[in-house]
């Protein structure tokens, strides 16, 4: 495996709504930033690859717009996933495996607030049985979080633990939308949304964009003191029928992780994709992620959920925590569909 | 057995749609009466119509407003012949590409009084505005372009021009 | 890790139709997928990942469809991704497919695009209402037809020159059992009998509206040299994309088509492509676009490229085919189309074509085009491996 | 610009698609008109319900339908107080995860319980079936405490 290392990452904050910014508007800074920061010149970036998703504002080809904000002139070699960045950066990793080029943008974005997302997010349904029914996003995790209540040790604590931990940390982290100290007994008092879920449980909804510049070997090593080095990156599916899984684990996340090479050895961070409280528990055992594990330091998705960019911003938290020193190896996780059904682990380490 | 079966499915999402900061000012400048364009502080290209309030080619935001005069020169155009849902102008009607004075892209609008066969690249045109008091910030604010009663410009000279240093 | 030589091994697609009603989304695409494997002398579990790609997910009202599509593909337990590029989506999406081989991550990669387009209709998935901007013109006839003016004008081109194409590729159709549309009455009378939608274009000049799917199975060397039937080897993979709305942009003869053409060509080793390819399937959704692209794509001087298909040389027995298959004009599964022409591409130098085989094909180039003329992706394939000169 | 200067309007994306459904499904939806529910036997035997085109493990065209009755037990569930626009019913409900006798999966659907205090995992439910059904999942109303 050629060596391939994250080199930058810049983010927009994430805020509830931006109306007084389109698409285009909020991610232009972003990308510069993230381009800027790499040091790596514009014309050694070989590719450019983006996640986005048409249905986020109703209309198609948002990605058309999207390559209006990354000076793609002359033309680019550039490709598109209707998927969070994450994939985005697979797709990058990827091609740099070739050794033709040596570095690659990628971005996602997606602002959440112009449609009810909860409601957006069934038309990934199963068309015929599931989507005639409108179960929205919540519901469907609530089904989730019940089967793991009632067939495992977790409880609804751990999950109010699990969104104050996020959001206290969190507020260290500029970029964050939901931060504050909360109490967990006050947390368990909060009226439930679709029980077993309270608000606290879900992550709130966020308008917002991210960018990371990865770049191969010599290239990386001559731009970045530290670069966050990808030593092994997986994705996979599971069924789409809710009937055909065990939601109480996430097959495909210890699957990833395993092809990814995650559990050879200690991770001092992890940055987990877990929209709803339960699911980063289920998403721990997944990974068997023990004590020593700072999780999600940046608040995770439970702080700022931007839809279509939070998983790569997962793999710019982690990164970034590697490049100031703060951890050796880290772990980033992103997930597509209800109730995690597709999974995707980046190891990364320093030198 | 219901081999082909059909079943309806109807989906019905809704949205708040905000065009962000660039169009919007383009938008609100119609309001006023006005064609607003934009130039860019590092290519200087001046761009109209709304578009995502972005240079495309240097990805930068487009905030030096231009005021432009509502006249122009087709640079391309066809002659529509399929009606639609929702069609204000009856078939057949000409659809064409504007590039107004002192503007670097051209924008789409109806051309109206004239007949779609005399419509030629090259011919200009001029905005025909709804009365002030029923201005809104729409592209409906121009009804229409129609002929501006000048020469034809030089079309060649026109599209080389618009495209010299791209 | 240096790049590995990659192949097409297996190749299916549906018969395209305007209304699928005998399947799902699902067993649409399932069709094509099947029909690749068995081409391939494969089965599910031999495929270690799945890469699909469409246009809109507007045009089935399913958001993220690959999502609901895990089982039907078989992608359960491995890496799936879904690629969107508009309407290049289904050229693009080979090329994500051949690099996931190529940078030696896997052996065996399924791919497929599809759009079942029935279940909506082209004009609302492609445009819907959006506030604040006025339908101007429907359809995408609407947004192509000006740069065809352009280019008339341009090239001194003549008017039958769109018609041409039309008749031609929908003949060529008639020798392809998958093609949705089989008109054996085409002629240049019918052409012009048929009524003017978007001045200069034709009813009979545009593509029609189509379900279908496509599906490719591509591996590395070691198990291509394997194959039950001949592997098409991939010489070459490019993309490009330009923005939409930025000033000077010549949507005529775009510069990321021109791009693209350059590097693929280079990775394939082509210098003179009108004689070192044998035979062309490009994405033509309105007639005049054949000419427009002969010239994008060096196969003749800008505002010549109507001389070869007035010529004759781009016909099914001219001296450079294009489209043999029918092309966009006769099957146009929006996502789909674009993998269609690069599996046909592929289809005719492994001499797999059937009745619209081109005798003697040894190199091929696949090209889609999507947006407003600004994404492009391409590729060229070969009966030989590189190493032996294509 | 200033932020009250940036224009904002309702936008629809509304459309009726009509789906072909294919043998499978559109034999399932046969099946719930005439106030029937089957399901589909899976590669390792198992009852599918609903029946799914391809096995989910090995992706094998599925074709062996069999009789399930319309009374089962909930394996997970979740309360709506507040019921969206679109969903099935529009009073308080919850949805559920339910596997029905004769199935080994579980499938989707809502329980009108009446309040979350009556419901339980592993309760059962019955289907209550609309009178008027043309061959959909929401020809089944609901499921609810026999």
């Amino acid at each position: 495996m050629r060596d391939v290392a994250v080199v930058s990452f810049a983010q927009a904050p994430s805020r509830r709504r931006v109306p007084e910014q389109n698409e285009v508007e909020i991610l232009m800074p972003v990308v510069a930033e993230a381009v800027e920061k790499s040091g790596v010149p514009r014309d050694k970036i070989g590719f450019t690859c983006s996640g986005s998703c048409d249905y986020l504002a109703g209309q198609p080809f948002a990605f058309v717009w999207g390559l209006e904000a990354i000076a793609a002139w002359p033309p680019i070699r550039e490709s598109h996933v209707e998927m969070d960045g994450a994939w985005a950066l697979y797709e990058a990793w990827v091609l740099l495996q070739e050794g033709e080029i040596d570095a690659a943008l990628v971005y996602g974005f997606g602002k959440s607030s112009p449609g009810s997302i909860r409601d957006v997010l069934a038309m990934q349904l199963d068309p015929y049985y599931y989507a005639p029914m409108w179960p929205d996003a919540v519901s469907l995790a609530a089904l989730q979080a019940r089967a793991l209540l009632e067939s495992t040790d977790h409880t609804e604590r751990e999950m109010a633990e699990v969104a104050a931990r996020s959001r206290r940390d969190a507020k260290a982290n500029p970029n964050a939308q939901v931060t504050g100290d909360f109490d967990v007994d006050q947390i368990l008092s909060d009226p439930y949304i679709v029980s077993p879920l309270r608000k606290h449980d879900c992550a709130p909804i966020s308008d917002g964009a991210a960018a990371v510049v990865i770049a191969a070997g010599d290239l990386a090593r001559s731009v970045s003191e530290r670069p966050a080095w990808i030593r092994g990156i997986d994705h996979r599916v599971e069924p789409h029928s809710l009937g055909a899984r065990d939601l109480t684990a996430s097959v495909s996340t210890a699957v990833a992780a395993e092809r990814a090479g995650a559990l050879n050895d200690k991770i001092d961070v992890a940055e987990l994709l877990a929209p709803f409280t339960h699911q980063e528990l289920i998403l721990r055992d997944s990974l068997n992620l023990k004590n020593g594990s700072a999780i999600n330091p940046s608040g995770g998705a439970l702080a700022a959920n931007p839809v279509m960019a939070a998983g790569l911003i997962r793999i710019g938290e982690a990164a970034a925590r590697i490049t100031s020193g703060a951890a050796d190896r880290a772990l980033a996780h992103a997930t597509s569909g209800p109730c995690l059904q597709q999974n995707l682990v980046c190891v990364l380490e320093g030198e | 057995m219901a081999e082909n079966m059909i079943v309806t499915m109807p989906i019905r999402l809704e949205y708040d749609y905000s065009p962000g900061a660039g169009r919007s000012r383009f938008l609100r400048g119609l309001e006023r009466g006005k064609i607003l364009g934009e130039r860019c502080h590092v290519c200087h290209k001046v761009y109209v119509g709304g578009g995502s309030g972005a240079c495309p080619r240097d990805g930068v935001p487009t905030e030096e407003v231009v005021e432009l005069p509502d006249v122009g020169t087709i640079t391309t155009f066809c002659v529509v012949n399929v009606p639609f849902a929702g069609a204000t102008v009856e078939i057949p009607y000409v659809s064409a590409s504007i590039l107004l004075d002192g503007a670097d892209i051209p924008l789409m609008h109806l051309i109206q009084e004239v007949n779609a066969e005399d419509v030629r690249m090259g011919m200009r045109v001029r905005a025909e505005w709804l009365p002030e008091a029923e201005r809104i910030p729409s592209m409906d604010t121009i009804k229409y372009f129609k002929p501006a009663g000048e020469p034809d410009a030089p079309i060649d000279e026109v599209l080389k021009r618009m495209r010299a240093d791209a | 890790m240096s790049k590995q030589l990659t192949a097409v091994v297996g190749i299916g697609q549906t018969k395209h139709d305007t209304k699928r009603d005998d399947v799902s989304i699902a067993g649409l695409v399932r069709e094509a997928a099947v029909r690749a494997l068995e081409d391939a002398d494969m089965t599910w579990s031999d495929i270690d990942a799945v890469v699909v790609g469409k246009a809109p997910d507007m045009f089935e009202g399913v958001m993220m469809p690959e999502l609901y599509l895990a089982e039907a593909l078989g992608a359960v337990g491995k890496p799936l991704l879904r690629v969107h590029t508009a309407g290049s989506v289904g050229g693009s999406t080979a090329v994500v497919a051949a690099h996931l081989v190529q940078a030696g991550i896997h052996e065996r990669v399924l791919t497929v695009a599809f759009e079942k387009q029935s279940e909506s209709n082209a004009m609302w998935a492609l445009a819907p209402k959006i506030p604040f901007q006025p339908t101007l013109v429907a359809g995408a006839g609407g947004y192509f037809a000006p740069h065809i003016r352009e280019y008339i004008r341009r090239a001194n081109a003549p008017e039958h020159i769109g018609r041409e194409v039309a008749v031609k590729d929908r003949v060529s159709a008639l020798k392809n059992p998958y093609a949705h549309l089989h008109m054996p009455d085409i002629s240049m009378e019918t052409v012009l009998q048929s009524p003017i939608l978007w001045d200069p274009i034709r009813f009979l000049e545009c593509c029609p509206s189509s379900d279908g799917a496509c599906a490719m199975v591509m591996t590395n060397e070691r198990v291509a040299k394997s194959a039950s039937k001949p592997p098409a080897w991939i010489l070459g993979t490019a993309i490009r994309s330009e923005p939409l709305g930025m000033a000077g942009r010549d949507e005529v003869n775009p510069r990321a088509g021109l791009d693209c053409a350059k590097d693929v060509y280079e990775q394939a080793g082509i210098t003179d492509p009108r004689n070192q390819i044998d035979v062309v399937e490009m994405y033509v959704p309105f007639s005049w676009y054949e000419p427009m692209w002969l010239e994008n794509l060096g196969f003749a001087d800008e505002g010549t490229g109507w001389k070869l298909t007035d010529d004759g040389v781009t016909a099914l027995d001219g001296s450079l085919p294009v489209n043999p298959s029918g092309g966009v004009l006769s099957s146009n599964p929006i996502g789909a189309s674009g993998m269609l022409r690069f599996a046909e591409a592929a289809m005719q130098v492994r001499g797999t074509a059937g009745e619209h085989q081109v005798d003697g094909a040894r190199v091929a180039l696949g090209h889609a085009y999507g947006g407003g003329s600004q994404f492009f992706a391409m590729w060229v394939v070969s009966s030989t491996k590189p190493s032996e000169g294509p | 610009m200033a932020a009250d200067e940036v224009l904002r309007a309702p936008h629809v994306l509304e459309y009726a698609y009509t789906r072909s459904v294919g043998p499978v499904i559109g034999r399932f939806f046969a099946g719930l008109r005439d106030g029937k529910i089957e399901g589909i036997k899976g590669a390792r035997g198992q009852v599918i319900v609903p029946p799914v085109e391809y096995d989910p493990q090995t992706a094998e065209e599925l074709s062996e339908f069999v009789d399930v009755g319309d009374s089962g037990v909930v394996t997970t569930w979740a309360w709506v107080n507040e019921p969206r626009k679109n969903n099935p019913l529009q009073k308080p409900f919850a949805w559920a995860l339910i596997k029905l006798d004769g199935a080994d999966t579980p499938m989707l659907h809502v329980v009108d319980a009446g309040s979350e205090s009556r419901m339980q995992t592993g309760m059962r439910v019955r289907a209550r079936w609309r009178a008027e059904r043309d061959g959909r999942i929401q020809d089944i109303e609901c499921f609810e405490v026999p």
